[in-house]
Formats: structure tokens, C-alpha cells, sequence
């Protein structure tokens, strides 16, 4: 009964490190999406403004 | 194009709040996961009969509860989105099924590196692995029938579709040891737990885990509803440019 | 947006409109009737499955009293007994990775065999899981049983852990002060 | 009634168009004698290996052969807008939908029908049990049912040959299930009690289900 349970250390690591890489991927990869996207939201809507509505093509890509 | 110059100045406000809101939530999570690594690593027990490695329970178990209330919230704004037909319940229903499937695909990896040194074995085919994978399977189907759909309109409809019946899966993979003879143990926390289950502290470090990884999905979840947001109104601006 | 200048519809229009209208409400009432269908269907389903169908059927494993009750189980066929370890009944080989143990009926949750229970023999060749020897562990093993040895010829061995998490002070309050130091430590 | 009648219309167009083309039963049953030949070489390692495991091909090879039909099926109505035609036509949704279950399970059915004698002899099973038989048809009305539901949604999309499996399997689950295991218990010739106590009358829950629901959400799917 006073035998030691095991550690398997490496399956502990191994876990959390999974779990704190793709939440951590997942974040980041949103963000940078949601930053590019944005920064081209507002290019478009800045060409949009000073041609005043005639200029709308440039922005797709 | 009137109405995207014209936008009224209360929205804009209100979406720099829901911003800052967004950074606080960011902020609170990296603290409450801090704190919790701390008791996790430094205050839970040691598990008397599985060592160290049971540590990895204060993630599995969250995250795999949260990975059923990302589906429980994308079957409710699916029928939400059936009755109202509105684009902001769309988005909620696809958000939560995409940080949904990033929960339930973690919970599976977390139970597979923890089964290997437990069961010893990495799978068995035995019913909470099972069902669980089923749910996986269809929440994946989910995200490729909005990819795949011929219009977005269709995508919306069947999506929200295969959110509701999908669900029907998650009671059955919460019962599933209940229910069925299996090497999964029995449930530790819900309605069907049995008392004393759990050390007390060991409970306390686990809702705290909980707190803390509600936390951190809702931040994920309001992080994807900006972006699909934000995508929407620049594929919107880009049909608008090209029928100019 | 603006109706200003929206004049009302001709008649027949209207007309349309209005049998759109009731086809929609007989349309809602058919989905009311439907709901009640599947309401039925529904409750019929569970209770029908509560009574009969799934619990218990597919079993994963037989407890080793199962097995040995039951003689169709014994012709060589491939299944999965579970059970707690008679420590007693260990035996390895000096040199060799071939080992024999018997497998009794264990109360889930309580640590060991019950006793006086009856045992299975078994025989395994390979590396044993490190949760082998603890009491708390229900080991199933897959394999088949020789009817002619009596000896059950093990695969593979897995080990079902405990549905209770307790930690190393509370299971051992009088554990090895070394020990106690080691569990709160972390690692 | 007029249900019914629409139905039939539908299913029987489809027949008549599979009587001409052969297109739907003819893929699927060199579909089905590949999957045993590949189940063979996959398998066959041991002489008398394959009993434990046959349930298990049979339902697999049903499964992949009537999701290959039902995807036919549909996708003929994609040609000339065929899909719309049916959608336009004036007959109820529960119509259009019921006429093209009927349909895909008379191909299943077909086409189980001429391979249980080939698994007979190929894989040497007693396939040719009027038990099995009311296994096979219970199943496939559950298979058929959703299939058809599915098909719909995956024939209309840019991945079709991999969404439909991917819907439908998680779905059908519970009756691969039963039907394994009341077809191993109706290829072991053993009593069948256990068929019609437990397995025969789950299907029967199953199939109601589905053909409850199915119907229901298809006039939903189709309404845009």
C-alpha cells in the first residue's frame, strides 16, 4: 500500500503543452486574421471615401 | 456605399467597447490561468493511485465541459437563426461550433496522452471515446457544410440543422459510462456524479479550472464573432464593389 | 423604404397575399402536428431504450465470475475479462518477460480482490502497465481462454483506473515523510 | 393519399430512369464485389478469421454501397436542373422527399439482394437466412431515409462525395449497431430471441425516428 504511484511526467508535460500550443495558435491566428482583415476594411472604406463611391474594385483580393 | 460612410457613431463606440471589453477578458484570462497552473502544479495532491499524471484531469475535464456548452450555445443560436433568420445569430452558432470543435478535439488529445501511461493504452473503442469522436465528426461536418454550401444562405440553414440534431449526441456521451460498461470512469462532476468522487480540494482546483477555462472560451468565442464580424462587412464591401 | 407613394395592392394581389397568409398558419399548424409526432416518437424511443435496448447489452468486458459461469465462453474466442489481481498469485521467470497471475472479482472502487472470490489463471508475455500491481486498478485483459490448460492466454493487458480521485495523504495518512514531501512538492 | 401518390410518381421516375441507364445499380454492385475482394486480402490471413469479423463486413460494404447509391441518386437531379424540377413540381416536400427514399431503397434493396449470395459463396456465411433478410430490410429503411435526407444537403455542395459520408455515418450509428448484431447473432444460427426482443424492434424505433424527423427538416433545408 505504500508503494509510490508512477510519475509518467512526460505524459503530463505532453498534455499541457498540446493544449497551451493550439489554444495559443488559435488566439493568434484570429487576432491576425481579424487585423489583416481590418487593416484591409479600412483601406477600402478610406479609397471609398475619397473617390466617393466610384472606386470600390481596388480593394478585392 | 451610403450606408458604410453614414455609419452612425454609437455603433462604432459600441464596438471600440465591446474591443476593450475583449482586451480586459484577455487580460483576466492570462491571470485566472496563471493562478490556476500554480494549483494545479504546486497545490492539487498528488492522485494516490495514478501519480502526477492525473494532473492532466484539471484540463481534460473543463475543457471538455466547455466544448458541450460551445455546442449547447451553437444549437441554440441555430434555432435562433431558423426562427429569426438573422445574421447575428448565424454568427454566434458558427462561432461557438469552431471554438467547440477546438475544445472536443483538445479533450480527445488531452484523453488520449492521459489513457497511454492510465489504461495503457492510447484508444480503446469503448462508448465515452466513441460517442465523443461521433460528436467531433459532426461538428466537423458542421464547419464543411458552410465551406462547401453553394450559397451562404444554404450554409446558414444547414448548418444550423446539423448544430441541432448534432447535439442530440452530447447528453448521450455525458451518460455514455453511465449507460454503458466501459473503461472510462464514471462521471466526477454533473448530476450523475457519485459523492465523494473527489477530494475536496481536488474539487475546489477543478471549478476553479472550470472558471478559468470559461474564461478563456468565452474570449475565444467573442474573438471569433468580431472576426466573422469583420469578414462579413468586407466581403459585404466587396460584392458592393463589384456590382458597381 | 419609404411607402409614401405605395398605393394599396390591386384586389388580386391581395387575394394572393391572404392565401399565403392561411397557407402559412396551416403551415405552422402541420409543424405543430409534426412536433407532437415527434414528441411521441421521441418519448416512445427512450422509454423503449431505457427498457430494453442499449444498457448492459454491448459488453465491453465480463467480470471474471461471468467468465467462468459461462461455459460458451470458454471455446478460445477472443474477449476481455475484467477483475482485480490476486497478489499472492504473481509468479515471473528470472530473465524473461513470461509471467502467470490469477485474476479475481473486484468491487468497483474498493482497493483488492473480494475475498473469497474465485480466480481465473492467466499468463501474459510482455511489459506489464505500470498501474499493474495497484490494488485500486481493475485489470481487464484480452485475450482467450486454453480450456485444455485452463490457463487464460492474455494479449493484452489494460487497466481501468478508479472513478474516485483521492490524493497519496488522504488514501496514506501515515505514508513515508519522504513520500508526503515528494507529493506536495509537485515534481 | 395525395402524398402517396406524388411519391410514388417520383420514386417511379427514378426507376424507370435507372431501368434505362443502369447507371445507380451497376456502379454500386462493382463497388460491392471490390469491397469483398479488397476485404479478402485485407483480411483473410487465418482460414476461419473471417466469422468473427463477417456482421461487421457485410454492414460495412452495405453502408459504403448505399452511400455510393444514394449519391448517384441524387446527382442525376442535378443534370438539366432535375433537382429543381422536383422541387417545383407541384406536389408537398414530404412528397418529393418520400419518392426519393422510396426510390434509393428499392436500388439498396436491389442491390443487397444480388450480393448476399455473392457474400455467400465468396466469404462462405449462411447469408441466405429470412431473418437476415428482415435485418437487412429494417436496416436499410433507416440507411435509405437519412441517406435521402442527407444526399439532398451534399448533392448541392462543392464536396459532395465526402460530405454525405461524413453526415451520415454519425447519424446511423445506432442502427449499424443493431444491424451487426442481429445479423452476427442471424449468421450464427444460434436463437434468435435476442433479434426479435431487442435488435429487430430498435431498428424499428430507429426507422420511425428518422422517417419522422427526416422528412420534417428536408421541407426545411429546401425552402430557400
Amino acid at each position: 500500500m505504500t508503494e509510490l504511484p508512477p510519475t509518467n511526467l512526460p505524459y503530463l508535460f505532453a498534455a499541457f503543452a498540446v493544449v497551451w500550443v493550439v489554444f495559443f495558435i488559435y488566439a493568434a491566428y484570429m487576432s491576425w486574421r481579424r487585423q489583416s482583415a481590418q487593416r484591409e476594411l479600412d483601406e477600402m472604406r478610406e479609397s471609398n471615401g475619397q473617390e466617393s463611391g466610384s472606386g470600390g474594385n481596388d480593394g478585392g483580393g | 456605399m451610403a450606408a458604410i460612410a453614414g455609419r452612425p457613431a454609437g455603433k462604432a463606440s459600441w464596438q471600440r467597447g465591446l474591443r476593450d471589453a475583449r482586451l480586459w477578458l484577455l487580460l483576466i484570462t492570462a491571470v485566472l490561468m496563471l493562478v490556476d497552473g500554480y494549483l494545479i502544479f504546486m497545490v492539487a495532491p498528488t492522485d494516490a493511485v495514478l501519480g502526477h499524471v492525473q494532473r492532466i484531469f484539471y484540463v481534460h475535464v473543463p475543457i471538455s465541459i466547455l466544448s458541450f456548452l460551445g455546442f449547447l450555445i451553437c444549437a441554440v443560436a441555430g434555432i435562433g437563426y431558423l426562427i429569426r433568420r438573422t445574421e447575428r445569430w448565424d454568427r454566434v452558432a458558427h462561432a461557438s461550433a469552431e471554438v467547440g470543435v477546438v475544445f472536443v478535439t483538445l479533450a480527445l488529445v488531452t484523453g488520449i496522452i492521459w489513457a497511454r501511461p492510465v489504461w495503457n493504452a492510447w484508444w480503446q473503442w469503448e462508448p465515452r471515446l466513441t460517442t465523443t469522436l461521433i460528436l467531433w465528426f459532426i461538428y466537423v461536418a458542421y464547419l464543411m457544410i458552410r465551406q462547401y454550401a453553394p450559397t451562404p444562405q444554404q450554409g446558414r440553414t444547414w448548418s444550423a440543422v446539423v448544430g441541432i440534431i448534432g447535439f442530440v449526441d452530447v447528453p448521450i456521451v455525458y451518460y455514455s459510462v453511465q449507460w454503458w460498461q466501459s473503461i472510462h470512469p464514471k462521471q466526477v462532476i454533473g448530476p450523475e456524479a457519485a459523492e465523494g468522487a473527489l477530494e475536496p480540494i481536488m474539487a475546489q482546483i477543478l471549478v476553479f479550472s472550470l472558471v478559468a477555462t470559461l474564461a478563456l472560451f468565452t474570449y475565444l468565442l467573442l474573438e471569433r464573432v468580431a472576426l466573422r464580424g469583420i469578414e462579413d462587412r468586407l466581403s459585404q464591401l466587396r460584392r458592393e464593389g463589384n456590382t458597381d | 423604404m419609404q411607402s409614401e407613394n405605395y398605393t394599396n395592392p390591386p384586389a388580386e394581389v391581395s387575394a394572393y397575399l391572404e392565401s399565403e397568409a392561411t397557407e402559412e398558419r396551416s403551415g405552422w399548424r402541420s409543424h405543430r402536428m409534426r412536433l407532437i409526432i415527434l414528441v411521441g416518437v421521441i418519448a416512445l424511443a427512450v422509454a423503449y431504450m431505457v427498457y430494453a435496448a442499449f444498457p448492459g447489452n454491448t459488453q465491453y468486458f465480463v467480470s471474471v465470475s461471468e467468465f467462468l459461469d459461462d461455459p460458451r465462453l470458454h471455446d478460445g474466442q477472443t474477449l476481455r475479462v475484467a477483475g482485480a489481481l490476486d497478489p499472492e498469485s504473481f509468479r515471473r521467470e528470472d530473465g524473461s518477460a513470461s509471467s502467470r497471475f490469477a485474476l479475481g472479482d473486484k468491487e468497483p472502487d474498493v482497493p483488492g480482490l473480494i475475498p473469497g472470490t474465485r480466480v481465473m489463471e492467466a499468463s501474459y508475455v510482455g511489459v506489464l502497465p505500470d498501474l499493474f500491481f495497484n490494488p485500486h486498478s481493475e485489470i481487464i485483459l484480452e485475450g482467450s481462454y486454453d480450456a485444455q490448460s485452463g490457463v487464460f492466454a492474455t494479449d493484452n493487458i489494460l487497466v481501468k483506473c478508479p472513478s474516485k480521485y483521492q490524493s497519496l495523504q488522504a488514501e496514506n495518512p501515515d505514508a513515508v515523510p519522504g513520500a508526503a514531501g515528494a507529493t506536495q512538492g509537485g515534481y | 393519399m395525395e402524398l402517396l401518390r406524388g411519391a410514388l410518381t417520383v420514386a417511379w421516375k427514378d426507376v424507370r430512369l435507372e431501368l434505362r441507364s443502369r447507371e445507380v445499380i451497376a456502379s454500386a454492385l462493382v463497388f460491392g464485389l471490390i469491397v469483398v475482394v479488397v476485404f479478402n486480402f485485407g483480411l483473410n490471413r487465418a482460414p476461419g478469421s473471417l466469422a468473427p469479423v463477417a456482421p461487421g463486413l457485410l454492414w460495412v460494404a452495405y453502408a459504403f454501397i448505399g452511400v455510393l447509391a444514394m449519391n448517384r441518386a441524387f446527382t442525376r437531379e442535378l443534370e438539366h436542373g432535375g433537382l429543381d424540377g422536383l422541387l417545383l413540381a407541384p406536389i408537398s416536400r414530404d412528397a418529393v422527399f418520400l419518392g426519393k427514399m422510396l426510390g434509393s431503397l428499392a436500388f439498396m434493396l436491389v442491390i443487397e439482394a444480388i450480393l448476399l449470395p455473392v457474400f455467400a459463396v465468396m466469404l462462405d456465411l449462411p447469408t441466405l437466412s429470412p431473418t437476415l433478410g428482415l435485418v437487412i430490410l429494417l436496416a436499410t429503411v433507416g440507411f435509405a431515409t437519412v441517406g435521402t435526407f442527407f444526399a439532398g444537403i451534399a448533392v448541392q455542395t462543392r464536396s459532395r462525395e465526402i460530405l454525405l459520408p461524413v453526415l451520415f455515418f454519425p447519424v446511423v450509428v445506432p442502427v449499424i449497431i443493431a444491424a451487426v448484431e442481429a445479423s452476427a447473432l442471424a449468421l450464427q444460427g444460434g436463437p434468435m430471441t435476442a433479434v426479435w426482443t431487442r435488435w429487430a424492434p430498435l431498428l424499428l424505433v430507429f426507422d420511425a425516428l428518422y422517417l419522422v424527423i427526416c422528412p420534417w427538416i428536408f421541407g426545411f433545408v429546401f425552402e430557400g
